[in-house]
């Protein structure tokens, strides 16, 4: 007799980037390689919706829970609803603030603080503790934009001679990364500006056409950092018009589903796992480009 | 003479382009029906409003009893003890008959509604005019008619120490309006003061004790009803010579229909299902075809089925002989005929358009979205019609919406006349029209007859509808019961035939 | 230049506040030329403009030039709103739009002109549909349009298949970036949409119609008014605004972003006709008020940006200036005033 | 007298028919829909909802249509979450914030009475305000960790049904307070609607403002009443996410006003106002939850798909509603 197939529930939280597509397409592309009975649920960006969606996993009696949350807060009440009901959690992506720590089993994700303190670092190298920057922040209020933001604050801390002169929200998108680097650029104090950091590659990728735009080379006038590695971001490497991506892998596929059956048969898991990542700059870019397949 | 009971001094009052009101003095007695009178747009309305604080009032003052009042809503007016029909039906059209009785006065048990009780009392309220209605069902489910009884009921059902009355019985037949008046000689001997507007002048002397007579926002004067016969009373309202108003009266006698061409609508067994039985009927060219009936015996609806408003499920319909097919108002529109409906406020006016624009929209779709009638040429109609019709109003660019009831009616009119209809189908167009222009639009759809238009009319008042009409067709409960013409066209058989007696001889319709 | 055009500027709207003294559109007018005041004196570099790589660059050019989106949405929004509806879906509308341009062009191979066509057809379909529900069907129009706004957006998300699909194409780049004369040529598109919207509801009947219609239904219904068709034309034009829109906003930013595209922007487009004067119970409309509303939206948005303030926060000025807007649009609060002024004076007259 | 469902209630009994559709498909497509967990959390889930819904409902019974609702949610909670950190007892953090909510609503409703504007504007205006000044009261997310949260409004829930988990652990399910707060809103406003005079005020306002007005209600008084007694539930609905979620968020629940305005409609409250019912509205959020649901039950749609699928199946369902409310009046 053949064993009962492996349900799993996962709430993904939307597909507000080609980073999230990746993300998900690596976690449907994994369970049905592995013959998994995935239950996916998209929340279309709305933490309402996500609870609403363990709720049902719960009704319909999955095995093990995974999700993707929203924000930090606000899970206290659903976790202990799902640990009552006898179901492992495991995070993807981003963590939870919950007081009681066994409400979830183990976290596999990527430590925003850290990427936004590795382009910090970067950036110092590559300036040599010297840039006026301008920073494009992420959607006000996300866990990403705040994080990075941290840590890249963090990184500007240690080196007095780097500032931050404009700080604006690109909600993440690259219409809006556009439209605000342009009227940064247009600010009696725009000449001074010599690094940009966005907070994904999308905002970076609109803010490139606008220095385009205003006559300014970007990669050169202005050096350019972000965060993701999409494949854009790459090809924007090679064309010499930004100079360096912080890796947030988002193919977590196949160690998300390794934790998982783990966390199914009873083992014990590390409480956090973190994905393989990278920083490229430039000069890897062109190595790197082939096997970006997002 | 008593002391007067509701008293305003030097009222005025202005909107942009109008004095609606200048320097006005009014006087309500109680035990007195205090009628008042003027042409359209003479200010009765505003002066009503003003007096229960419907409009803050530019200048003036009112005395209640001894007291100055300051009602700054209806409200309060009402708090105060005046008690008011406004003109048009101002009701909810979404609530129930009941509630509509009762809003605002509703009794309750620890802040609960009590809505048994609340039904009992409007019941009782229509008892007192003669009705008998289903209280809860909404408002909308009655006609225009029952709704003017209803806004009665409600102005009726609370103790106040004055009542107004503002154009009550405009759609009221003989019957209710008796049923009304018995209630207003009863509230007037209790003590009451009655403030009473309208045009019928036959209402007038009936009821009234004394009249106020208005003109352009000016007060002309203040009379007992005897020292003011009826001409003498036309003659103040319109600002002319007895002598005048004596000539007007001659009406031109309806010329007798001539020739054998086929009539320019005739239907037979048309009739739609829980609306209107069957009927036969023919309208020829050059001559008016009166519709006759009590509240609710169709009138309006046939008017509705043979315009295309709504559809027929059964009959046939022919157009100057020939079968043809009229499913929609445009396609009535494309046959040259037109419509004036019943409800001016709701299914006639644009009211946030201008009067331009009211004027020449049926025009503007009979030629089509691409022919858009050139500036000049509307203007040239605009002013063609307004000198016509004696439409009062400020200018062109005047919003219909701020006319007075009777030039907003004409405005309508104009509507069609201006497309060169065929056929015009008019529903009460005389509804709450003064004197003056009621005559205006008499003798136009007279001359518009004779020029070779064939007209549908309705009307609730049978002098009127005797006194205009070559042919008559009367409805009852929804079914055609005769058809009058020639001689029989008066008064007198018309009612005999709405009253159902043995109906005087009635030829079949059509050639 | 940085002196000449400010002036212009300035000439121009004096010009239009005297010209508009008696008409609705002076109230939005007057709160833009604020707006711009307060920059004038108080936003640095807003007012600098020089002319950069052949064509005019800065500030007030970057408001036409994005500004461009919501006006073309506002035209159609305009007619919409004019026949006593609302159109909830442009935003999505502009999605499928960009969706469709650069899924005909980079996965199919299209060339731009097809791809054009391509996408605005498809926006003439959406908005037919909206029309559909709507002059037909009889559905409220912000829940008939509330569905196309859902689903509209996972449509142009299922044509690009989630991704973000970029293109290079010169043709298709210049729509939304490319200068005409010195001037972006968004500028011109949305001058052209202006002047063919302004001559097909007033040179032609079809203006009259739109008011009637959502002046009062019924009664245009009955003077043979096609007043179901004229519902539904209003949405179609909408969709092909939005189409434009949605190409424009693709075009700006070389890609088609199906998520982002638009997002919100039907809330900006309704803002913009309403500020312009035209009231949302239908009736009456102003087509240039609606660009004026456009226009100070746009302003607002580049004023915060200019100045810095924080996007999370930035809401609180957006609301100090629509609530503004509507004060000094209120007949009511200027009737109050010169009730005040005016009984002062008969006082002092007295 | 002959029977005969009055013209007004067939579109809230066409929508209750299709409520029941819905769920019976669901039952048969799906394993566990049957769960009265499903049922239970219908309820729980959408009771911040449904809450701003009931005021949404009585805003657009007077004509009017209120926007700022998922703002003003979202500033309720992290407000909540906010004095609840400063160390202010939770009833008097909910009770403050409850007053706010009133008072932002009432000064809504006063500007629209006041200067005649329209609603449209000047609650996007307030949408706007309210989204703003929760970012300043704190820029992210904020947990909530009281006790009271915890364990008093966990100890309120009601146990209602008994469950086999896959385990084969037998569970108690309850109904959360949540869920009982929405119930009991809907049950007092629908009392407020049909048996006071300020229900009926409302219902004249919607119908016919200037009648109303000649009538004698007071217009404005019942019109800044209303909008603050939308602010007041949706500062109430901002409470209870903060019982559902314990966090508070000012990023969150953007867009909540149109799911508000769509169940609203969906229930068979007319837009243009002075029709419908308050139990309508409970109907159309269990009608927009359970599409949602059984878009969780599917679980294999991808994002575009799950969108498609909310609009055809919000098309279905009120083609469908048409349909029966047309069939019933001939
Ligand atoms: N709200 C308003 N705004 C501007 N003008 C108004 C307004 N209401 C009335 N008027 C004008 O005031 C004048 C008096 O109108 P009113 O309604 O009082 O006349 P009326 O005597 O009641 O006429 P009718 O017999 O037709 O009802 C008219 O010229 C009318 O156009
Ligand atoms: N007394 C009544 N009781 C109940 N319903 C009535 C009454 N009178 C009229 N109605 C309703 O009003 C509808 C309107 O009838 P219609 O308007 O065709 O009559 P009409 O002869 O034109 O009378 P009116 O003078 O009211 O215009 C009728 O179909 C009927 O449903
Ligand atoms: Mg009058
Ligand atoms: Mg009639």
């Amino acid at each position: 007799q053949t064993p009962k197939k492996l349900v799993v529930g996962f709430s993904q939280i939307g597909a507000e980037s080609g980073w999230r597509t990746a993300n998900t397409d690596s976690i449907k592309a994994e369970a049905a390689k592995r013959g998994i009975d995935l239950k996916f649920a998209d929340a279309q960006q709305k933490q309402e919706n996500q609870i609403k969606a363990l709720r049902s996993f719960i009704a319909q009696g999955v095995d093990v829970i995974a999700f993707s949350p929203v924000v930090e807060t606000g899970w206290e009440p659903v976790l202990r609803e799902i640990k009552a009901a006898g179901i492992p959690v495991v995070l993807s992506d981003r963590a939870v603030k919950v007081s009681d720590p066994s409400l979830f089993v183990t976290i596999i994700g990527s430590d925003f603080v850290e990427e936004g303190r590795r382009a910090g670092e970067w950036l110092a190298r590559k300036t040599g503790g010297k840039a006026v920057i301008a920073e494009l922040v992420g959607t006000p209020g996300s866990a990403p934009a705040i994080d990075r933001k941290k840590g890249f604050e963090e990184a500007l801390a240690k080196n007095p001679g780097m500032k931050i002169v404009k700080s604006q929200s690109g909600n993440f998108t690259r219409a809006e990364g556009k439209q605000v680097m342009e009227a940064f650029l247009k600010a009696p104090d725009a000449k001074d500006i010599t690094a940009l950091f966005a907070h994904n590659d999308d905002m970076a990728l609109g803010a490139i056409q606008a220095i385009e735009e205003a006559g300014l080379k970007p990669g050169k006038d202005i050096v350019i950092v972000s965060i993701d590695g999409v494949k854009g971001a790459f090809e924007a490497m090679v064309a010499g018009k930004l100079n360096c991506t912080v890796e947030c892998n988002p193919q977590i596929g196949p160690q998300l589903f390794d934790l998982i059956e783990k966390v199914a048969a009873g083992q014990k898991v590390p409480a956090r796992v973190a994905v393989k990542e990278g920083v490229f700059d430039e000069t890897q870019a062109a190595a790197e480009l082939p096997h970006r397949t997002y | 003479m008593s002391e007067p009971l509701l008293e305003a001094r030097g009222l005025t009052k202005r909107f942009p382009g109008v004095v609606a009101l200048n320097a006005v003095n009014f006087a309500a007695r109680a035990g007195e029906v205090h009628a008042l009178m003027g042409e359209n747009g003479a200010g009765k309305s505003t002066l009503i409003k003003c007096l229960t604080g419907v409009y803050p009032r530019d200048e003036g003052e009112v005395t209640l009893g001894s007291r100055v009042i300051h009602p700054r809503s209806p409200r309060e007016a009402e708090a105060a003890g005046i008690s008011t029909v406004y003109q048009e039906v101002n009701l909810i059209p979404d609530l129930s008959v009941a509630e509509n009785i009762c809003l605002g006065r509703q009794s309750t048990t620890f802040g609960l509604l009590r809505w048994g009780a609340m039904r009992t009392r409007a019941r009782a309220a229509l008892a007192r005019l003669g009705l008998t209605l289903d209280v809860s069902l909404p408002l909308t489910s009655y006609s225009i008619a029952i709704q003017q009884l209803v806004a009665l009921a409600r102005a009726i059902d609370v103790a106040a120490k004055v009542l107004i009355l503002d154009e009550p019985t405009s759609s009221l037949d003989e019957r209710e309006v008796a049923e009304l008046f018995a209630i207003v000689r009863r509230l007037r001997d209790e003590g009451m003061a009655v403030i009473f507007v309208t045009h019928f002048l036959d209402q007038v002397y009936e009821i009234a004790d004394r009249i106020t007579v208005l003109r352009n926002g000016q007060l002309i004067g203040e009379f007992p009803v005897a020292a003011l016969p009826r001409l003498q009373l036309v003659a103040r309202m319109m600002g002319r010579d007895v002598k005048e108003i004596e000539a007007m009266d001659h009406r031109p006698a309806a010329a007798p229909r001539s020739g054998e061409a086929p009539p320019v609508l005739a239907v037979r067994g048309f009739g739609r299902r829980a609306s209107v039985k069957p009927v036969e009927l023919a309208v020829h060219a050059g001559e008016v075809l009166g519709f006759a009936g009590l509240l609710g015996s169709g009138r309006t609806e046939l008017a509705r089925l043979l315009f295309g408003i709504d559809q027929a499920d059964c009959g046939t319909l022919e157009i100057d002989g020939r079968p043809a097919t009229v499913r929609s108002p445009q396609a009535a529109l494309a046959r040259r005929f037109g419509f004036t409906p019943e409800d001016r406020k709701t299914a006639g006016i644009l009211p946030n358009l201008t009067v331009r624009e009211n004027l020449i929209v049926a025009l503007q779709v009979r030629r089509g979205l691409w022919k858009r009638i050139p500036r000049v040429e509307q203007d040239a109609l605009v002013a063609k019609f307004v000198a016509a019709l004696g439409i009062k109003t400020s200018g062109p660019e005047q919003l219909i919406k701020n006319l007075s009831g009777g030039n907003q009616q004409k405005v309508i009119l104009s509507r069609w006349l201006a497309t060169e209809p065929r056929l015009l189908i008019l529903d009460e167009p005389t509804r709450g029209i003064d004197v003056g222009a009621q005559a205006d639009i008499e003798r136009l759809i007279a001359k518009f007859r004779d020029e070779g238009l064939a007209v549908i009319f309705i009307c609730s008042e049978t002098a009127e509808l005797a006194r205009n009409s070559q042919r008559i067709l009367v409805l009852r409960d929804r079914a055609k019961v005769a058809e009058l013409s020639g001689a029989a066209v008066c008064e007198e058989s018309i009612i005999h035939a709405i009253a159902g007696g043995a109906s005087p001889p009635a030829g079949p319709a059509g050639p | 230049m940085s002196v000449v055009l400010p002036l212009v500027l300035w000439i121009a709207l004096a010009a239009g506040l005297c010209f508009s003294r008696r008409s609705v559109v002076f109230w939005p007018l007057l709160a833009l030329a604020l707006l711009l005041l307060f920059n004038q004196l108080f936003t640095p570099g807003f007012f600098h403009v020089e002319i950069r790589g052949g064509h005019l660059y800065g500030t007030l050019i970057d408001i036409l030039n994005q500004g461009a989106k919501v006006m073309l949405l506002a035209l159609g929004m305009t007619l919409v709103i004019a026949t006593g509806g609302v159109d909830l879906s442009v935003g999505a509308i502009m999605a499928i739009a960009g969706a469709v341009l650069a899924q005909r062009f980079v996965g199919a191979g299209w060339s731009p002109g097809l791809a054009i066509v391509a996408a605005l057809a498809l926006s003439v379909v959406a908005g037919a549909w909206n029309g559909l529900l709507v002059a037909v069907l009889r559905i409220q129009p912000i829940v008939a349009t509330l569905i196309l706004m859902v689903a509209g957006r996972g449509i142009a998300q299922l044509i690009t298949d989630g991704q973000i699909i970029t293109f290079e194409n010169p043709t298709l780049v210049y729509l939304g970036n490319g200068f005409l004369l010195g001037l972006p040529f968004t500028l011109t598109l949305v001058l052209v949409m202006l002047a063919l919207t302004a001559v097909l509801t007033r040179r032609t009947a079809l203006g009259l119609f739109v008011e009637a219609v959502g002046d009062n239904e019924t009664a245009s219904h009955f003077t043979g008014l096609p007043a179901r068709q004229v519902k539904f034309l209003a949405y179609v034009f909408a969709g092909f605004c939005a189409g434009l829109a949605g190409l424009v906003a693709a075009s700006n930013i070389k890609c088609a972003d199906s998520n982002h595209a638009g997002l919100y922007l039907e809330l900006d487009a309704i803002l913009a006709v309403v500020i312009g004067g035209t009231a949302l119970t239908g009736g009456r409309f102003y087509l240039a008020g609606s660009m004026i509303g456009a226009l100070l939206i746009q302003t607002l948005t580049q004023t915060l940006y200019m100045r810095n303030v924080s996007a999370d926060i930035a809401p609180v000025p957006k609301a100090i200036v629509i609530l503004a807007v509507c004060l000094l649009q209120s007949p009511k609060l200027r009737e109050r005033l010169a009730r005040l002024g005016g009984g002062r004076k008969r006082r002092a007259g007295a | 007298m002959k029977f005969r469902v009055p013209a007004q209630l067939i579109p809230l009994a066409a929508s209750a028919a299709v409520l029941v559709l819905l769920y019976a498909g669901g039952c048969l497509a799906f394993d566990g829909f049957t769960s009265p967990r499903v049922v239970i959390n219908l309820f729980g889930d959408n009771a911040f909802v449904g809450v701003a819904a009931v005021g949404a409902t009585f805003v657009i019974l007077s004509g009017g249509i209120d926007l700022s609702v998922g703002a003003v949610v979202a500033l309720t909670t992290i407000s909540v979450a906010a004095l609840l950190g400063h160390g202010v007892p939770p009833l008097a953090a909910v009770l403050l914030v409850l007053a706010g909510g009133a008072a932002f609503g009432a000064f809504l409703g006063f500007i629209i009475h006041w200067f005649e504007l329209p609603p449209f504007l000047i609650t996007l205006g307030g949408m706007f305000l309210a989204r703003g000044l929760g970012f300043m009261v704190h820029p992210e997310s904020l947990g909530i960790t009281h006790p009271f949260y915890g364990e008093t409004v966990g100890g309120l829930a009601i146990p209602v049904a008994h469950v086999t988990t896959a385990s084969g652990r037998v569970q108690t399910l309850t109904l959360p307070f949540t869920a009982q707060c929405f119930l009991a809103v809907v049950l007092v406003a629908s009392v407020a609607a049909k048996w006071t005079r300020f229900g009926r005020n409302v219902y004249a306002i919607g119908s016919s403002e200037s009648s109303a007005r000649l009538m004698g209600v007071p217009v404005g008084k019942t019109k800044i009443l209303v909008y603050t007694l939308a602010g007041f539930l949706s500062a109430l609905g901002g409470v209870v996410a903060t019982f559902y979620m314990q966090s508070g968020n000012p990023a969150s629940f953007v867009g909540l006003e149109l799911d508000a305005i769509a169940a609203v409609v969906i229930g068979g409250t007319l837009l243009r106002g002075g029709v419908g019912f308050i139990s309508g509205t409970l109907v159309g959020v269990l009608i927009l939850g359970i599409i949602q649901t059984l878009i969780n039950f599917k679980g294999d749609l991808n994002t575009w798909w799950t969108k498609i699928a909310i609009g055809g199946l919000l098309l279905v369902f009120i083609m469908l509603q048409q349909a029966l409310s047309r069939r019933r009046r001939e």
